[in-house]
């Protein structure tokens, strides 16, 4: 207790009994310690029930130059070009609404607050403040085109086919 | 010993079979797996007694009733001589590509193009529990 | 000569701000521990030796609080994994055993612990009793605490349907059947109680809300208010008989 | 002891014991397991890629979540973790790799691992998740009822890939568990059991009483199961059967029948071994064994009875699979004189068919027994409706708690569902005094059958997109003319049409049109020729006009066919293609003799081949020979992977033989499952 | 000092005039207290009270360490176990039930109880009680003895013998200790016992005893079975 601490609080003289107690509140304050690690790692999940974040988008045959499509599920356009294909989130940049595709105008258009992007992305006007992000497209050992949602590549980074 | 039996042949011919000399030769390894070991031998079972049988026997002795004409007789799978004489990689060759395949009689088909890969496998697995002892 | 960390901090002008006392042990740093402290001035700054004495009170009103501390403190981590609803509610409790890391552990503390309580606060409300401290002043105070033996009982019972398990199912059907015998009423508190007239996922629901937030305030409401007026009333008392012992 | 001291002690303990939990949560099993995995595979991996993909594998819970089954989850990848793993092949328990079946590799997303393994999936701790000794776990489906899995989603009577199952089923269906227990999906189940009001003038006192004693006694054919009737109870049987009126029509059938005269033993054997009744029947234990045991036939049935009843099985039973053959009066005659003379028990009294002088009493008290024995259930003459189902029902039975078994007596048995239903099986009426279950006498391959029949049946049915019923569609059953045909002559009692159907025989009708010509047709219908020497059950001759035989070949060219087949395969090929000489030579170097007979050469196994040109169309034969078990999944001909050439050549060969009709036995081919 | 006891004890305060302080029952009796030694809230009672702390929370801790909560099957409205149970502290009311009407058992008594419970520190006879038998006419004997007879002839009436064998059981220890005034110790003690703490003792007793019965001793269809025979339920 600290009545029976050196009437001089500066200097340490360690007494047995002095030990004793630095000892006994050592230990609580390890105990507290060490529970608000528990807790942490208690509070952090250990499985996801989750949807998948990737998703099988076809084969590469089926995005012949111009094809556009929309994954509903997953938020994201899956979109071919001469060059290879792409995926382009749906989700607006603006607040978050689900952009959708007009295919007589060719361009994606949020019906929120009507921000409008071209198909590579980028703001053609409104509200939105970034361009749609690039999603990762890569192919799976069956040679389908897989999109995995959750991975943003720069844009103008196609997947050749 | 019938749930025994399978986990041990198991232990000795599947393991090396599946070229994992470092794990198969443990023995405690292979003492962990009879449910693996079991379901197997039960498929490699089922397989045998509807394709092999008839020719083989269901013990394997080459006494199928289908075996009574054919010339040469059907291999007696039974005999220890034979089990001991052939590595896994030739039963299950010959279970493949037939006797024409290795040499020997045409009267023993190729399976190779009715059975998969594992399924030879399984029927190769429930061969070796044919061995007399 | 060397200054240890810990003075230094104890001098730095953060902890001044924080514990108004120096560590020196004077009368006055003590008293000012109590009473400068929220937690700990429901605490008058002296009590009499003899209070201090195992048998004077066994303790049990502190193991009570204690046990309601830890049930407090272990529930909450325990809410975010609960989801009161059939047959998730159940699935939780697997998840608990088999995914969250301690889970299983905080919720066995947690069952035990409201066994213990209860258990605990009814040998409280018998050594009270037979020490005859619910006499004058205390009379209210005893009526607090009959109010929190039933509350701790609800409590207790409340969480027990939550697993969603047969045992839970059926303890409370066997349970709010009872309830029903009531005359007049019976069948209506029933129905405000289970949310319909069988134990469904609208019961686990009302179920749930009562255990994690109303009784659990009301606890919290009769429990400070026991506790300060224990020291209104003029601190624990002992045995009754304590007195008789020192007769010339 | 001082405050201080105590405070410290106190203090010390109180770590400590907080330490504990996360100590163990640190040491969880399946952390060294995985770590171990991690090893294992890197000791196995073949490339560098590879041995980076198991050094950064994280340790963690694995698991599979199917949504949209039960949502259900499996943990078992979390120990299990080669399941899917090439690199696995028979490596050690917990890592090895999946044998291989109809939905592994490949499966696992899908259908996960409990729907087949049952056990507990959310567990990530061995025992538990193996559901060992727990009262509230499902526990794991032992190996040996494996096949159970399969029958959960796939509902139809036979499942490939699966005998065990189809043949539990297989099983339950003949044995009629279903008349007395509801499971679902059989409601309109019917016992083949004939109906009992003609016994009077079928047999004697004697005979029957012998076999409500022990029918497989009688006959070792008897679906009939030993209900245990003390001699009391079968005498009050007795005397309640003979007490209830036959019918008139029936009655006076057999009155006439009996009145005509004798008839000619020799002729009656020679009509008997045409009529190929051991395809079903047997004779002193020689036959099929799916219908009952002709070697005392004589001594159980009256000669007026046994006439009247080969003339028209289905007046007296409309649900036996027996065909009415087409018959003159004489050849019925001539059989039952064959019977009287050499197919009766020669050691039976003489009484043993003396109708019975009934005792209304002892009637009244067979009628209740009638009544709860539950003999109505298989025996009444009515639909599935009227028939009272005894038993408890059996749906749900696959996911019974074995806590919430009554083992009754059995102490003797594990406490587990599988010994229970076993035990029920085997010896029903050991578990208590008063249970009603008959015992049926199965011997151990077929009471594990019918064990993963019964595991079959879940709690709940799987969600309808992983149900999977029928194989095939099913079959076109004809009206009119043709379907009396069919009916008379009970066609579907042996062969398979789509789904439906018996399997005695080993060629399904369904396509029957595109595999064989009409005219060899006609004729094989008229005079069916042994296409399997080996096997007992043939087809018999029905003794159908050629009216008939022309119409239920025609119906089968038009109806019974498979578009998929082409009919002139050589069409548009290289005259090289049709060097039959090459395919004799094939033939033989492909081995085919071992099982196909040409002439007299060759094994047993597969049909002779000696008239294969009359018999079968080119257009099938080279279907067959591409892909065999494309024709039907369970053919036992190996797929020899034939480039179209040979295989041509081969259809070439078999099309030269036995076109001129001079080959010793009239043969055919056809292909086996036995 | 001894003074104020004194008059704490006696059954009447008002029958002693020449009293020189009168407690009366609201008054504070904390005056008297002044000659005990007081010692620093901090560190003697906190500390303790942290020590407490930490054993109950390591006792709890090894409890949940040692024994899994009970976690049976999932919920099934269609599969009643038997025998069904509630929680431990209500099966005394469940055992009740079994021999009494619903009403009666499952909700008067308990409503009785908690009243009773309720007025205790406002009744009379618990502020004043003294030893039972001290100066206690045959009055009072006999109107004891009615009371037990008729408790004990009451729940007999319902064949409840959990409640009429320690009713009896007490009645007689109660009678039994009336001739212990002199006597010492243990029987000194008893002696001193008041009726309040007489009636609660009983309760307490019945309350327990009703509490095991239930727990241990009921099996299917609430009959009777011994522990050792009962399935282990969760």
């Amino acid at each position: 207790m600290p009545d029976e601490e050196s009437r001089d609080g500066e200097t340490e003289s360690i007494s047995r009994r002095d030990v004793v107690v630095r000892l006994g509140v050592g230990a609580c304050a390890l105990a507290a310690a060490g529970s608000a690690a528990v807790t942490l790692d208690f509070l952090e999940p250990k499985v996801l029930f989750e949807p998948q974040t990737t998703f099988v988008a076809g084969a590469p045959l089926d995005f012949a130059d111009g094809t556009v499509r929309f994954n509903r599920e997953q938020k994201a356009y899956v979109i071919g070009t001469a060059g290879g294909v792409y995926a382009l989130s749906a989700v607006c940049t603006h607040l978050g609404c689900i952009t959708r595709f007009r295919s007589e105008q060719r361009m994606i258009a949020c019906p929120c607050h009507g921000s409008q992007f071209d198909l590579e992305g980028n703001v053609v006007h409104g509200p939105a403040p970034r361009s749609l992000p690039w999603l990762e497209v890569s192919e799976n050992a069956s040679g389908s085109l897989v999109v995995e949602t959750r991975v943003i590549v720069p844009q103008g980074k196609l997947f050749r086919v | 010993m019938r749930r025994i039996g399978p986990t041990l042949l198991l232990a000795v011919t599947v393991l090396p079979a599946a070229g994992c000399g470092r794990v198969g030769a443990d023995p405690t390894a292979a003492a962990v797996a009879p449910p693996g070991g079991a379901y197997e031998l039960e498929l490699g079972k089922s397989i045998y007694l509807a394709y092999c049988a008839t020719c083989h026997g269901e013990t394997g002795a080459g006494d199928g009733f289908n075996a009574f004409n054919l010339d040469p007789r059907p291999r007696d799978l039974g005999d220890p001589a034979f089990q001991k004489s052939k590595s896994d990689e030739n039963l299950e060759d010959v279970v493949r590509r037939g006797g024409a395949g290795v040499g020997l009689s045409s009267l023993m088909p190729p399976w190779g193009h009715t059975f998969n890969e594992r399924q030879i496998e399984e029927v190769t697995l429930f061969l070796r529990s044919l061995e007399r002892d | 000569m060397r200054v240890s960390l810990a003075s230094r901090v104890r001098g730095s002008a953060v902890y001044r701000s924080i514990v108004r006392h120096g560590t020196t042990a004077t009368n006055r740093n003590r008293s000012l521990v109590v009473f400068e402290n929220l937690f700990l001035h429901v605490h008058p700054v002296k009590v009499r030796e003899k209070t201090l004495r195992f048998t004077h009170t066994f303790w049990l009103g502190g193991i009570t609080l204690a046990c309601a501390f830890i049930l407090f403190v272990g529930g909450i981590p325990l809410m975010f994994y609960y989801h009161p609803s059939v047959p998730q509610a159940y699935r939780d409790m697997k998840e608990l055993q088999y995914v969250v890391d301690n889970g299983v552990f905080l919720r066995n503390l947690h069952r035990w612990a409201a066994h213990a309580m209860v258990l605990v606060a009814v040998l409280h409300m018998l050594r009270v009793f037979y020490h005859r401290a619910y006499r004058p002043p205390r009379q209210f105070n005893w009526v607090i605490g009959v109010l929190l033996l039933l509350a701790t009982l609800l409590l207790s019972y409340t969480g027990y349907l939550l697993p969603w398990d047969q045992l839970s199912l059926w303890g409370v059907s066997v349970g709010t059947s009872m309830v029903k015998e009531a005359p007049f009423i019976g069948e209506r508190i029933r129905f405000y109680l289970l949310g319909g007239n069988v134990v469904s996922e609208n019961a686990l629901l009302r179920f749930y809300v009562l255990h994690c937030v109303v009784l659990p305030v009301a606890l919290l409401l009769l429990v400070s208010v026991h506790v300060w007026r224990v020291r209104k009333d003029g601190g624990v008392q002992g045995p009754a008989g304590a007195e008789r012992k020192n007769e010339p | 002891m001082p405050l201080r001291r105590l405070f410290a002690v106190s203090s010390l303990l109180f770590l400590v014991t907080l330490a504990v939990s996360p100590v163990k949560n640190a040491l969880r099993p399946y952390r060294f397991i995985q770590r171990e995995f991690r090893d294992l595979g890197m000791s196995r991996a073949t490339s560098r890629k590879a041995m980076e993909l198991y050094a950064n594998r994280p340790v963690a819970i694995q698991q599979i979540w199917l949504r949209d089954f039960e949502d259900r989850v499996d943990r078992c990848t979390t120990c299990h973790l080669g399941v899917a793993d090439a690199a696995m092949r028979g490596a050690p328990e917990p890592f090895r790799l999946h044998p291989a079946t109809f939905h592994t590799p490949g499966g696992f997303e899908r259908i996960g691992c409990t729907a087949c393994h049952g056990g507990e999936g959310l567990a990530t701790l061995q025992d538990d998740a193996h559901g060992v000794a727990q009262e509230n776990i499902a526990p794991m489906t032992p190996a040996t009822f494996i096949q159970s899995g399969c029958g959960r989603c796939h509902l139809s009577a036979t499942v490939p890939d699966a005998p065990t199952l189809s043949r539990g089923r297989a099983l339950m269906e003949r044995a009629g568990c279903y008349s007395c227990h509801a499971v679902r999906g059989h409601d309109a189940y019917r016992s083949e059991a004939p109906p009992l009001d003609a016994i009077a003038i079928k047999t004697g006192a004697v005979w029957l009483r012998g076999w409500l004693e022990d029918p497989r006694a009688v006959d070792p054919n008897a679906t009939m199961p030993n209900f245990h009737l003390g001699a009391d109870d079968i005498l009050a049987l007795s005397h309640y059967m003979f007490g209830r009126p036959a019918p008139d029509a029936l009655a006076r059938r057999v009155a006439a029948a009996a009145g005509e005269p004798l008839g000619d033993p020799a002729t009656g054997r020679r009509l008997f071994s045409e009529s190929r009744c051991i395809s079903c029947h047997t004779v002193d234990g020689k036959g099929n064994g799916s219908a009952p045991e002709l070697g005392t036939i004589a001594s159980a049935a009256t000669r007026g009875w046994l006439i009247a009843f080969l003339r028209d099985p289905h007046a007296f039973n409309p649900r036996t699979r027996m065909p009415r053959y087409n018959f003159s009066d004489g050849d019925v005659r001539d059989i039952v004189a064959y019977f009287d003379d050499e197919l009766r028990d020669f050691d039976a009294p003489a009484d043993v068919l003396e109708p019975l002088r009934v005792n209304q009493t002892l009637a009244a008290k067979g009628a209740t027994l009638f009544r709860n024995a539950g003999c109505g259930s298989c025996h009444a003459s009515g639909p599935a409706s009227e028939t009272e189902k005894f038993g408890p029902d059996l749906d749900g039975i696959g996911d019974r708690r074995a806590a919430s078994l009554d083992f009754g007596r059995r102490r003797d048995l594990p406490q587990t569902l599988t010994s229970w239903l076993v035990a029920k099986i085997e010896s029903p009426r050991s578990f208590a005094d008063g249970l009603r279950m008959p015992s049926y006498g199965f011997d151990a391959d077929e009471q594990r059958a019918i064990v993963t029949a019964l595991l079959a049946h879940g709690a709940q049915a799987v969600p309808e997109k992983l149900r999977h019923s029928a194989t095939q569609p099913v079959a076109m059953i004809p009206g009119g003319r043709v379907g009396e045909l069919f009916s008379r002559y009970r066609c579907l009692s042996c062969h398979q049409i789509g789904n439906r159907g018996g399997d005695t025989s080993t060629a399904p009708l369904t396509f029957e049109g595109s595999k064989v010509n009409e005219e060899w047709l006609v004729d094989y219908l008229l005079l069916p020729s042994s296409l399997r020497p080996i096997l007992p059950e043939r087809m018999p001759i029905l003794k159908m006009s050629r009216e008939e035989a022309s119409l239920l070949a025609d119906t089968f060219e038009k109806f019974y066919v498979d578009p998929s087949i082409v009919e002139d395969p050589f069409a548009g090929r290289a005259e090289s293609d049709r060097d039959a000489a090459e395919g004799e030579r094939l033939y033989t170097t492909l081995g085919c003799r071992g099982c196909h007979i040409i002439g007299m050469a060759g094994g047993y196994y597969g049909p002779t081949l000696t008239e294969a040109a009359r018999r079968l169309k080119p257009g099938w034969v080279f279907h067959f020979l591409k892909n065999p078990q494309g024709w039907r999944g369970d053919i036992r001909c190996p797929n020899y992977a034939l480039p179209d050439t040979d295989a041509l050549r081969l259809t070439a060969y078999l099309g030269t033989l036995g076109s001129s009709r001079d080959a010793a036995a009239p043969a055919t081919g056809k292909e086996s499952t036995r | 000092m001894s003074v104020p006891i004194k008059i704490v004890e006696s059954n009447d305060p008002m029958a002693d005039p020449w009293r020189v302080a009168i407690v009366r029952p609201d008054s504070r009796p904390s005056a008297r207290a002044t000659e005990d030694r007081f010692v620093m809230t901090f560190p003697h009672l906190i500390v303790r009270e942290v020590i407490l702390f930490q054993l109950v929370l390591t006792v709890l801790s090894l409890a949940a360490i040692f024994f899994d909560a009970p976690l049976l099957g999932i919920a099934n409205p269609l599969e009643t176990p038997n025998p069904a149970k509630a929680p431990w502290y209500f099966l005394g009311l469940q055992e009740l039930l079994h021999y009494f009407p619903p009403v009666v058992a499952g909700v008067l008594m308990p409503t009785l109880a908690v009243i009773a419970l309720v007025v205790i520190p406002y009744a009379r006879i618990n502020l004043v009680a003294g030893p039972l038998w001290a100066n206690a006419s045959a009055k009072k004997a006999i109107a004891l003895g009615a009371a037990v007879a008729l408790v004990a002839l009451l729940f007999g009436a319902f064949a409840c013998w959990p409640i009429v064998v320690p009713t009896l059981a007490l009645g007689i220890a109660m009678f039994a200790t009336r001739g212990w005034e002199r006597a010492t110790s243990v029987r000194r003690l008893l002696w001193e016992v008041t009726l309040p703490e007489w009636i609660m003792t009983w309760f307490v007793i019945i309350a327990t005893l009703l509490t095991v019965i239930g727990t241990y001793f009921r099996g299917p269809g609430w009959s009777w079975v011994w522990p050792w025979e009962n399935a282990p339920r969760g």
